[in-house]
Formats: C-alpha cells, structure tokens, sequence
C-alpha cells in the first residue's frame, strides 16, 4: 500500500524537526548547557522515522544511546527532551538520565540505553510480555551494526525466535561502531543474514529512503504482529557527524561521507513530495515550524530549574523499609 | 508448626505467589521439566504450565535482562540463576540495567522483578562454583539484596520480595536446602529490613547470615560451654540493612565479630566493621573482628576447602580474642 | 586415507581406558572418594577419541568440566587424573581443581572449564598466539550443544573467523544440556549450521563412529592449518549417565536411551576391528590392560597424601610484593 | 624532568615494552586505526602494525577471553576495555577465568595478562557509565587492582604490570588523562603493592587514591589555612596493598580518612576503615572517616551529579569532624 500524502508529510516533518532538534542540541553542547555523552542521529533520520511510523503509538520502541529521534518519532516533546539534556527537573527523566537514557512508558517509549547490546534482552522481555498476556502489540528494537557482535544480541536473537516472539530488531547500521569499520569487526558483514544463524527472517533495506523504511517496516510489522515471530531488519544509512559530540570522526574519508550526502533522506522526500505536486512552501512552512519548536524547547530548557538538592536520593527505590 | 526444608519453603512460597498473582512467572535453566537443580521449582510447571515456568536456553545475561524487560512491562518474573555463579555472566544486566533504571529514567520505570540464585562452596565445587559474593551487590546500590538463613525466614522473605516493587537480589545456600525448620501453614509476610536476634546473649555480638549463621550459632553453644553468652543477630537483608538492631546488640555487648562466607577482602564484613567503629566508637571494648574466607580461589581438594572456609570453630577464636 | 589398524587400536584403547576410567570414577565417588561435581563421558567416547586422535600432540586442546577423556586421550597419566579427582597432591593440579579443573599444559592441554562456554574465548585467544608467531599448530575447542546459546559463543566465533584463526570447534551435541532439550533451547538446532552466521563452514558427524569423527577431523584439521580459517563441527553422541554425579536424569525416555546404546562405539569399533581380521583376543587384553591401569590409578590416588595445609595460600600469584 | 600529561605517560609505557617485548600486544575497542578512545595509544599502530596493535569488535567477554588464551600460551596482551563500565560485560572472564586460573590448575598456567580501563564519574555520563568499582576486583583473590593517580605512577606502573606473570587489571581514570606531571625520560618501574605519602603531615592521615588523591591534596590545602597537617598516603596498588605504609601514617596522626570515588557501602574505604580499627584500636583518637560516592545511581544532572560524588571540600569536612 502506498503511503498516503499525509502520512510522508508526517514522515518530513518528523526528519525535519530531529535533525534541527539536533542542530540546535549541538549549538547547546558547544554552549556548555549539555554534558556527558552526546549521540547525533542526523543523517540517519529515515530509519527512526519510517520504521517507528509503522508501528502503533502503543507497540514498544526501545532503543539506544542514540535515541533523541526515536524518543522524537514517539512524540515525546522537543521540551521534555531539551530539558532532560540541559539535566533540568522538566525533563524527560527529571534530568536524571540526560542523552542516552531517554525514556517515556507512557509513550511506549521504553529507554535508551548505554551498554552496546544491552538493551536487546530487554528488548525480547518485553516481547514476552505481550505474548504472555495475549496483547496485540509488537516491540521495536534499535541497535547498531556494531552491537550485532555482543554476546547479548545472540542471545536475544535465539530466545526471541525459539519463543517465536513479536519483536522486530532494527540495525541501524551505518557501517561504523565508532571508528571501527563494520568490515573489521563482523566475520559476516551483510549483518541482515545474521539472523539466518536462528532461522529468523532478516531483510536489508536502504536506510537514507524513509518511504522504502517505512514500506518495508510496514509489511514485517505484520508477520510479527500475526505471531509469526520475530524478524531483523538491516537499514543501512549513515550518520554525519563524529560518534559523539567529541569525536571529530577522521576515520572516514571525505569522499565517503561526501557520498551519502548527496542521498540525503530530507531532500529526497522533500523531491517526491514537490514531484507529487505539493507546494514548496508547505516544506518551508514545516521547517519554520520544527525550528520554532526547537528555539521553543532551548528557551525552556534554559529557563528550567536544576533538579532540586533532595533528588539525589529520590527514585532509588520504589519502597522504603525500616533501614 | 509442621517442618519443612528449606527447598521446600521456597516451593511453597513460588507456588502460593504463583497462584495469587498471574502476572508472576518464573524463568530459567532447568526449572520447568526438571524442576529445578535444588528441586526449588519442582511441580510448579506441572501446576501452571510451561508458559509460567519457563525453561530457558544457558544464557544468564539474556535470562535477567528478559525477566527485566518483562518486569517494566507490568509482569513479576522470577529470575532463577542456576547458581551465582553464573550469576556472574550476568552482571550488566543485573548492575548496568536492573540496578540503574528506575533512577536513571527518573523513577518512570518499576521493576518488581526477583533474581534467585544458590551461592556457596562446601562440597568441592572447586573456584568456579563456589561463589558468595553478596558484597558487590551491597554496593551497587539500586538493588535489594536479601540472604535468608531459615526456612522460616526463606519463606516469609521471599513472597515479600515477589511482591515488591524493586528489583531484588535473593540469595540462597546450596548447602541451606536440606535444612529443617518450622514454618506455619497459614500465609505470612517478612518485611524486609529487620534483623533477627537468633539467639540473645550478653558478652559479645555475633552477627552472621546464610550458612554461616547456623555455624554462628553452633559457635554461641560452644562458648555457652566456655561460659560466654553470644547473641547472635542475622541480618537476613543486606540491603535494606537494619544497622538499629545490630548498634543496639553491640551496644549491649560492647564486643562483635562478624561472620561472612565470601572473601574477607572488602566483604560485606569490612562494612559491618567499619560502620561499627564509626557508630560506637567509645562504647567498643575490643577491635571488631571478622571471620571469612580465605582471600584465595576457593580450592577443590577437600582438607582445603575446608581450611579455606569459615566454621564455628573460627568464629569461636575469634570471640576469644575479644573476650579473654 | 583409511584409518592404519594400528591407529584404530590406538582408537580402541583409548575408549576402553575412558569408560573404565570413568567406571572406576562412578565407584570411587559412590565411596566417597570424590566430591564435588563429576560429570562422565561414558557414551560419547568416540568424540574425543577420534577427534584429538587427528592433531599433533603439540597442537591445544581446551575442554569444559566434561573433561576426562580429553585428558585421558592428551596422554596424561590415569594416576594423575583420578589423584587430582581424589584431591590428593599427586594430582595433575595439586588437587586444586578436581574433575572440571584437569589441566596439562606440558601435553598442550589447556584446561577444563566450569562456566559453560567460558572456555570459548580462551580457545581463539590460544589460536591468536599461534598466529601471531606463525607456529604450526591447531586449537581444538569443545563445548556442548547448551553453550552455543552462550553470548561467548557468538564473541568467539566471529573473532575467529573475522581474524582466520586455527580453531576447530566441536560441538558434542548430546542434545541435552542438563535436562533441557536442545529443541527448546536452540531456536536452530542444527547447531553445525550455526557456524553459517559468521561465513565459517559448519560439519556435522556421527559422534557414535570413531573412524567417521577420526575421518572428518583429519579432513578439517588439514584445511585449518592451512590457514583457511577456523570450522565448525558437531558430533552427535549421547551420554549413557545424569549429567553430573547426582543426576538421576529422568527428563530421557528409556527408548530413546536404549536406542543409543544400540550405536556404542566400543562393540562397533570391536566389530569392525574383528571383521578386519583382528583376534578378539587382542581386544581382551586391551581391557584387562586398561583395566589394571584403572585399578592401579585408584590405588595411587587413594594411597597418595592430601595437600600439605600451605598450599591454602600457594600458587594464588606468581609474583609475591612488599605486601 | 620532562612533564608528561597522562595519557601519554600511559602511551609511553605500552610504547617502550611494545618495542622491548614482541610477546607484548594490545587489543581492544578502537585501539588502533583510531588510536584509543583517550589517545591512549595514538600512533602504535602506525610504529608495531596491526597485529600488535588490534581493533576488535565491540564484545569485551570475548577481548578478556581471548587475552587469557594469549596469555596462557606464552604472549602477553594488554586487554583495553573502553571503560570500566564494559568490563562488566567482561566481569565473568575476569572473576572466574582470569583470577582464577593460576590457582585451579595448581600454578601449571601463568597469564601474564594487563587489563587496562579507565574509570570515574564527573562530566555527566550518567548511571551506566561512571562507576569506580574497583572494591569488586580486591575482594577477588588471583587479580591483582593497580589505580594510579600521577602520570609518574601510572607510566612506572605499568611498565611493572606488563612485566608481571599474574593478571593484573589495572585501573585509569578519565579525569585524569590531561593531568601532568613530571615523568623522567630515562626508563624506570615501580614496584607493586607500595604506597606513597604524597604529602607529609601529623595531624590526620588521609589515604586516597586515583582521581581523590588529587581531592585530598587539595583538601589537604584547605586544612593547611586552618592549621591542620594533613598527611596524604596514596596506596596506588590496592592488591597488593601496603598496609605498613598506612598503619604507620595513621600510627603517628592517630586520626584517619579515607577518601573514595566508589561507593561507601562495600567499598574499599570499608576495608581500611575495618583494617585500621583491627591494627590500631587503642592507638586511634577518633574512628575512621569515610568519604565516597552517595549511595545512588550515579545522576546525569551538573548539579546531582557533583552532589553524587565526593570532592576536597567533604575531605575536609570529614577531617574536621575528628580533628576539632
Ligand atoms: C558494552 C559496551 N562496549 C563499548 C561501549 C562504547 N561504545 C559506545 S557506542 C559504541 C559503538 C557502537 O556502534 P554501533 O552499535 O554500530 O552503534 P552506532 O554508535 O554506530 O549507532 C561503543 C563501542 C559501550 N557503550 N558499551
Ligand atoms: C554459565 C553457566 N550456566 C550454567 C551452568 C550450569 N551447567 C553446567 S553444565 C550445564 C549444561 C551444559 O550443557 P551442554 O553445553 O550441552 O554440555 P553437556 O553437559 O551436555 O556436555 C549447565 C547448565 C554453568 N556451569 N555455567
Ligand atoms: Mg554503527
Ligand atoms: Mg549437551
């Protein structure tokens, strides 16, 4: 089924508003109104927003340390998020958790995660969950190219096919785990084979075509949803920017990166859309809007308190005992 | 009050938890079909299916961070670790993921989720099984750890924690299993957090869980002989730890020894020592004392192993120290 | 090339010695003389037997806590095994490590391991160090059909492939681990294909036959120290024994039991042995001799001393400090 | 003397016994094309080639494992975990393979093995990926936990660690990678398991090591101002560990602090404290101090986040405490 003009417009306004969110979380960071470790998505945005548009808002998504997109798809607010960044008490996670632990239950947003590969088990958990009460729902787990070599992962992969369970796993693989080229850390590259290894169906998929992501996401989406069990899909893109905010990313070369630019999921929908007869200016509109939204977020961000002194030690646990 | 064992108690108490709340599941190696290595599980699948006691492929790490998966997802699972040892595989799970997320995403995600699994040596099981290390976990904080000594107290401990919104880590003793104790037929609840004076005393403070708490107690009958009256207090929760009634005890006696089957070397009896110390330090009398393991690779060989654990007979040298 | 007979009787023995080893180890530790878990080997015989038969005596082998009969087919004495097994320090460790321990360097091998799929990582770490000084030598790795759930086992496999390293790893797929099943622990449970998920060739053989497993090692062995790079192979067998001393194993139908000791290795080997042309009294002596050998083995052990209290404290480092 | 930051006296080091030693190699996560996450080994690829210098996939059970196997057969690997918070992952090749070994085969197997990784808190990482967990390596007995906390220390050090036959993990912080200090350009090592007085005092002894020494040499300032002589020991090996150094510092002030990033509850500021009680309990004038890490998650928020850890300014509350 082809996708409706609404929906690619709601896919452009989505890579729109991460990759500006983005830019301005990098103006933040040089600022020094953002610390820690800082994941830019930017370049990858069809993957996030074409694979999670499939889905419903009450599946799961789970991700990684690089997840201000996916937490973004999930519609939690660019505020929300800011503040979580800034470390202030109106973020996400009351500025306890700050970039890579982004997390909203209530938006079926389940976190992001630091520990490559750790989220996975956690992944195929929930999974159990919805199979174990009967729930039509379905889990959406990211990982990267890099993560497919962790112990953890296979030992997701196998329970989540031997139980034949309702997660679909996401590799983002733009081909790089930090400097370490895909080619010098998995004895099999076409990473989307690697679920062969458990006779679970993997799929390739170009990651810089969000209507491809989102047409491919939509038909496994299915099979997983009719409990036909779990399935891998690569998306191969590419991100931009270093690793992290401190890592200026020289192990790529120029034309490399020079490349996947010119595949630039923004334009390229931004193409078809104006090819399909859409006014330019309903784009402008768009990314007037996304960029107000983000200036809106920073000033609130900004304008948040720290959380306050006794938060410390607060939400260490749920119950309290004598001791 | 009938007598169980304590693999019973823990059956009883995984079976009447199971019945009451279907969103408890068990999973691990071998609890379903077999029920069990230490028959802890035995029956259970037979009663509800293997949906709910859940047989699960040699994966510690995948098996603790599914059951956590489960847990933020509105299940109660019960994760079984064959033993700690294998516990040991798991480690980012149960300190990077179930020990961290409630905090970290800003108390939005619970996790009522236990982690059982046996520690301890005794039997040769030679270094790579022979683990009691409750210590690192008392220092991650995040997790409960609770380390029952009785059926009684295994029993009441254990449904508490099944009901409890925090990740737990629940300890029992390979060596415990076998042991005998009263438990009452009608339903009860421990709380976690309260120490028990297993026996009360007025000379010096004993103060020791798991098996050690039964060679504790050994060792206040062969100082009762010596005319020295021990009181011997389990703790029965590391963490939450009830520091009142242990100051009270020691402030009672003025003289404590701390009795642990893990390693001496930064266990949890160094915290015991060092918090004692800080707490009373004009009231103590002697030094408090610690007996342990020996800080070596538990050792196969059988005269060794026993040379290298802690026994009653240590536990009374070392009151004597004190005491004399 | 055929099996030379005097190689076959080499085979034979080696059998014979196991399973009377592993008898005179059921006794000693019904008598109290063993503690500890015990794990036998008494069915799968021809998997070690024919597979260390086709290495070099200096190439590695590295084993788990199933480890007997890799020790017993690397040469090392009956006498120092069953001594170790009795604790005693005239054991190949000093009575440190008991059955899940036999370690033998001098006879290159490495090691019996506790932690299921422990030893994995170790095995391509022995591999690397032949690589890196180009010595002519293969690693032979084994593990059980429960540990290639193990998230090491990935890790392992595709280090070793990713670097071509000399490893074979067999598998003896007793299809339990424990009382699991290997179909409701392996979401693939032809585990040799296993191998295909990291682009490394993945063999199955009869691990009843020890001419066929002597037969497709050599092959292997042959295409690993070329430098091919590493292989796979699972040898089905079945152990006749609980999985450890104390485990009656009730989880196996007596049918299926009895369908496998149909396929003993010892009467086939013996028959074919005869239909080549061998006096069955060879065969004879070859029992009583491995018989005595036994016997002589539990004596020693029994008749030798426990370690001397200082070893407590002994062999915990090397290198001794200030401190 | 030349003055070195760091992480280069670290890279000075691994480049003197690379070019000394062809068994010695490097494997880990980015060590090599990228030359280390913390510059640590920028340009020993380009000087000893990929073989000896070697990037691997992320799976850091597997590097450990894989380094143990080396180590076992004659090289010697220095293993790098990115962080200390992977060497969780790797927590069971670490326990019960590498520190065990030696021991089980009844010193048949030598593994002269180095664990490098970096650890500590300070700049926001948040809960996975701050921890100061060496407590959990000195209570494991066949490991060995250097930490040094000078670009001296830490290149002398560690030229002894790729020396040694036994597997050492040896801890670096990522705070103090751009420190400097003065490192001589002749060749030296340092032995193991002896502490340094980094500053001489006689009114309290303040032991701390890695990141908090630099806290306690300025805490030590601070208390100067107010008249009081702080003596700083920095152990620099925590096993071994130099008891005679410290015993005899706290001998002659009578009054101790100890000052950790890790966790108070279980860490290794509980040893000492239970330690020098034992050694010194008639000769102390106040109990022992500890400052560490709060007992929580560690939080991403600046200002939780400094409130979390500990610093020069609760040193010197905690001197106060026994010294006024
Ligand atoms: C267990 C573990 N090891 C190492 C790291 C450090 N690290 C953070 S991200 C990363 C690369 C991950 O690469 P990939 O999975 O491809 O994801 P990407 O960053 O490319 O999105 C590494 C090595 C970590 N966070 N966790
Ligand atoms: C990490 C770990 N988990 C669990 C165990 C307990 N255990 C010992 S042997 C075993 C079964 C292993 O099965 P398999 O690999 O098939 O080998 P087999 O015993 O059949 O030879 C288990 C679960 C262990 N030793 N280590
Ligand atoms: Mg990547
Ligand atoms: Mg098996």
């Amino acid at each position: 089924m082809p996708v409706p003009l609404a929906d690619q417009l709601q896919l452009y306004r989505n890579m729109a508003l991460i990759r500006r969110f983005e830019e301005g979380v990098a103006e933040a960071y040089a600022e020094g109104f953002i610390g820690g470790f800082t994941h830019l998505y930017i370049g990858q945005e069809a993957v996030a927003t074409g694979a999670i548009s499939a889905i419903n808002h009450d599946d799961y998504v789970i991700g990684t340390y690089r997840d201000h997109a996916h937490a973004l798809v999930r519609e939690i607010s660019p505020r929300a998020l800011m503040a979580e960044l800034y470390g202030r008490v109106t973020g996400v996670c009351k500025g306890k958790g700050g970039s890579m632990h982004f997390c909203d239950p209530e938006r079926y947003f389940m976190g992001g995660y630091a520990i490559v590969g750790g989220n996975l088990p956690l992944a195929v958990g929930l999974a159990l969950s919805i199979q174990m009460r009967n729930e039509d729902r379905v889990v959406m787990a990211f990982l990267g190219d890099g993560a497919s070599n962790q112990g953890v992962f296979h030992e997701s992969l196998n329970m989540a096919k031997l139980w034949e369970l309702p997660v679909i796993f996401v590799v983002e693989n733009n081909f790089y785990g930090i400097a370490t080229d895909v080619r010098i850390s998995s004895a099999f590259n076409e990473i989307h084979r690697k679920a062969q290894g458990y006779g679970m169906p993997g799929h390739v998929v170009n990651g810089m075509d969000v209507i491809a992501v989102r047409e491919e996401c939509e038909e496994v989406v299915k099979y997983v949803r009719h409990g036909s069990g779990p399935v891998l899909i690569e998306a191969r893109c590419y991100r931009y920017q270093g690793h992290s905010m401190t890592d200026p990313g020289r192990y790529r070369s120029q034309a490399e990166a020079d490349l996947w630019r010119k595949r630039d999921p923004i334009p390229r929908l931004a193409k078809q859309l104006v090819q399909q007869g859409l006014d330019a200016s309903r784009l402008d509109a768009i990314q007037r809007e996304v960029n107000e939204a983000v200036q809106d977020a920073m000033r609130f961000a900004e304008s948040s308190p720290e959380p306050p002194d006794e938060a410390l030690y607060e939400d260490v646990y749920v119950e309290s005992y004598g001791a | 009050m009938p007598e169980l064992r304590y693999f019973e108690a823990v059956n009883q108490a995984l079976q009447e938890e199971l019945a009451r709340d279907e969103r408890v599941f068990i999973l691990g190696e071998d609890v379903g079909l077999a029920g069990g290595t230490f028959r802890v599980t035995d029956g259970l699948m037979a009663e509800f299916g293997s949906r709910r006691v859940r047989d699960t492929p040699i994966a510690e790490a995948a098996i603790v961070g599914i059951a956590i998966g489960a847990a933020m997802s509105g299940m109660r699972p019960i994760a079984e670790l064959m033993t700690m040892n294998f516990g040991i595989v798991a480690m980012d799970q149960i300190v990077n993921h179930a020990s961290k997320m409630h905090y970290m995403f800003g108390g939005q995600v619970t996790l009522p989720l236990v982690i059982r699994a046996p520690g301890g040596g005794w039997t040769q099981k030679a270094a790579q099984h022979s683990h009691c290390i409750e210590s690192w976990f008392v220092n991650t904080p995040g997790i409960r750890v609770v380390i029952p000594s009785t059926p009684y107290d295994v029993k009441g401990l254990l449904k508490t924690c099944i009901r409890s919104e925090d990740p737990i880590l629940f300890i029992e003793h390979e060596m415990l299993y076998s042991t005998r104790g009263e438990v009452p037929e009608e339903e009860y609840l421990l709380p976690l957090g309260v120490a028990e004076v297993k026996r009360p005393g007025r000379d010096v403070t004993i103060v020791a869980w798991s098996k050690m708490l039964h060679e504790a107690l050994k060792a206040a009958e062969l100082l009762a002989n010596e005319g020295i009256e021990a009181e011997v207090v389990d703790p029965r929760t590391l963490d939450p730890l009830d520091m009142d009634t242990i100051l009270g005890s020691v402030l009672r006696t003025r003289r404590a020894v701390i009795a642990e089957e893990g390693w001496r070397n930064v266990g949890m009896g160094a915290e015991l020592a060092a918090r004692l110390q800080e707490h009373l330090f004009y009231d103590l009398e002697a030094p408090v004392q610690r007996v342990a393991a020996a800080d070596v690779p538990t050792p196969y060989a059988r005269n060794l192993e026993r040379l290298a654990l802690p026994n009653a007979q240590r536990i009374v040298e070392a009151v004597l120290k004190i005491t004399l």
